[in-house]
């Protein structure tokens, strides 16, 4: 584990990478993260995350300043210009059930080469996939997803790196931490090891490459 | 009184003490207001948290603690928060006693389709696809029609949720319930007439022979 | 929830039910519940476990009182009576890979159908399972594990009956409560609620059935 | 030196500076003590707990404080726990850099046999099968032989753990690495001569063009 600055990030973030961004309507979302790429200039991304949030945050302002070529995402309805983009062609987006998602990052994370589920049995979701019957009940196969990049937000880390989430703040963010190659961490401060306890921590610094503290330039 | 409210007042007296609730944007999120005294549910958000409370006081908000619409909310005590694999596992497994949401549409079958608009509207499907298909009863909380237009219609044409059909839906006119012979009215609002009913309805209603007045 | 005494247990469980019994070598194991199913000789369990741990600790004092007639366990290699009782046939024995196990009871309560695993491909595992290729790479299709109870221990529990799980002692623990019909858990004490932090809960109380204090006859 | 002490040297050497790694029961658990100094690696254990440290002090134990084996064990400032799904997902998703393991049997592809002789012994699993599939270094640390019977056979009769072969053999007599053409004997302990390893290996050893002394 690294302690990097904004700067640095855009020597490690290529144009035309793929992020896994954590967040759910910008809650828990790396807004300086997000602010580098905007002032770098760091576009054609492929973006995983829950939602684009708002227009004027989050993921949301990623989308505003052209930077996302293909979103993989649940939700678009709260940024009426990821679907003005999507309309006219120029965002692909593909859209997965919020718990389908969840368990496809989690998949990649952990090993599974996929899983089975309900959710979207029947209906578009379905299309193009794999079905199993298991004890009379169908299931869709989905499949792990992958990133070069995880950009998340956490509320505090320790100088091994280790990661603790704050309440709704949480949701994406440490199943992306074990998805991606690169796991690039926003944390609001950095405490001394062995100050959180062990059950607050989420994620291990052991596979966390880079913390970057808000607020340091 | 407004129909929202309405919508709202008659879903929340299906709570029972101790479920476990979802409750979707909109109408669904007024639910929350009208609980009967006495029962106690748990409110979960699919964005990762049980023991959601209201929104806070003016200057109490925490950036950190929203609900799955990007409102600020709280904790009350005894509230959990976890992960969004955690999150839809509580959903997806079977122990999300009632989900509340919005439809654009609900058919014969009870089938709903509530996230996209074919070349229109394409907001996504969240987390009702999971919501839908996991949750123990499904209630569908709308207005019964949309500008005129009957969202209850013989067969959705807007994409599916998911292949489970609804368990009630409940208007501000009435209360129906899928079943195996189609949809049955079991409840009309206070001075409205099965006639009002049926004419803002696309699909046939089965009228139930327990037909009674919508209480709030 | 309700708060149940050892005796009100016997008037709960049933002599020939399946279990998820929590614990790793009796780490996290209820020993007050296990106490009270030797004491009133409730048996021809079905214990789905992690192991059968040692013939005077936690699982394995079941075994030595054959109380148990099958378990679903990845290892009983501590516990000489249940090598014994298997070789003689009198215990029914399945062998799961721990990460197996892990994730198939987890799959069971987050409402999966399966999971596919590179775990146990190309052994004995693999056996009579169905097998399917994602990306040149075969993995197992592994189903879910249910039960009719889950005994599990917990740290603390809240008057809602949350619980909090301590170090090793989680283990399997949340993934039972997850997986079971009905949730047993053995609790070292009851806090307020309100007294353990939104993080610290692993296991939300609308979940858990019945809490069992422990000392509380 | 005792031979147990000679192969938990030399695995030891293997660690790189911030590896996570998992040590099996018996001798991969004495690698611990001979870590060079410079390196800090963390300890995984499969019960659910990163930044496992050395046994307490007696009369320091805590009950929820255990390692695989279920002794005993301490956590070092950092440490982290978690539930058995997590546990596994560091070690099946790859984010496990070494784990070291005891065998019963490795052949010359690489096979690892390790938890069970038919008809004889069936201690289980456990988590070795996950532990071999998925961690980036499989390290096999046992005595050469089992009472004078070759460990290192021409091809495994026992069950196997895993058909992903394993990377470094080390005995107290031998560093050994398979390789596509067979097991390449990398390193001989001081004083044992080629022939005597051939001797107590049931399996053909390649000589490598780099021999060298195993030091420790």
């Amino acid at each position: 584990m690294k302690t990097i600055t904004r700067k640095e990030l855009t020597e490690i973030i290529r144009p035309g990478s793929s992020a896994m961004i954590g967040g759910f309507l910008g809650c828990g979302t790396p807004d300086e993260i997000i602010d580098e790429l905007i002032v770098s200039r760091i576009g054609g991304l492929t973006v995983i995350a829950n939602d684009t949030a708002f227009p004027d945050r989050g993921i949301g302002r990623l989308v505003v300043n052209r930077l996302v070529s293909r979103a993989i995402v649940s939700h678009i309805g709260t940024n009426p210009e990821t679907q003005r983009q999507m309309i006219e062609g120029e965002i692909e987006v593909e859209l997965v059930p919020q718990g389908t998602l969840a368990e496809r990052v989690r998949a990649r994370g952990v090993g599974l080469g996929g899983i089975l589920t309900p959710t979207g049995v029947g209906t578009v979701v379905e299309e193009g996939k794999e079905t199993l019957v298991v004890g009379e009940q169908k299931y869709l196969l989905e499949l792990p997803i992958s990133a070069e990049f995880a950009f998340i937000k956490a509320k505090r880390a320790d100088y091994c790196g280790n990661l603790s989430y704050s309440l709704t703040a949480r949701n994406f963010n440490p199943l992306m931490a074990m998805a991606a190659e690169c796991v690039i961490a926003e944390v609001e401060e950095v405490v001394p090891v062995g100050s959180i306890s062990p059950e607050e921590i989420h994620t291990p610094g052991v596979i966390v490459d880079y913390i970057l503290v808000r607020g340091c330039r | 009184m407004d129909p929202r409210e309405v919508i709202a007042r008659r879903v929340a007296k299906e709570l029972k003490d101790g479920d476990l609730v979802n409750l979707g944007i909109g109408i669904p999120t007024l639910v929350a207001n009208y609980i009967p005294s006495g029962v106690n549910v748990f409110f979960q958000s699919e964005n990762g948290i049980i023991g959601m409370g209201p929104e806070p006081l003016e200057g109490m908000e925490n950036p950190d603690m929203t609900n799955a619409g990007g409102m600020f909310v709280t904790a009350l005590p005894g509230a959990m928060a976890f992960d969004s694999a955690m999150s839809f596992g509580f959903i997806r497994g079977g122990h999300l006693d009632i989900t509340v949401l919005g439809a654009l549409q609900v058919d014969e079958k009870g089938m709903l389709a509530n996230w996209m608009i074919p070349g229109k509207m394409i907001p996504g499907m969240g987390g009702a696809m999971d919501l839908v298909t996991g949750a123990k009863k499904v209630i569908v909380a709308m207005t019964h029609t949309g500008k005129g237009t009957p969202k209850i219609v013989r067969k959705c044409n807007f994409p599916l949720t998911s292949i489970r059909p609804v368990d009630l839906i409940v208007t501000e006119l009435a209360v129906i319930e899928p079943g195996p012979e189609g949809l049955v009215l079991k409840e009309v609002a206070p001075n409205v007439s099965i006639e009002e009913i049926q004419k803002s309805t696309d699909a046939r209603l089965i009228i139930s022979d327990r037909l009674c007045e919508m209480t709030l």
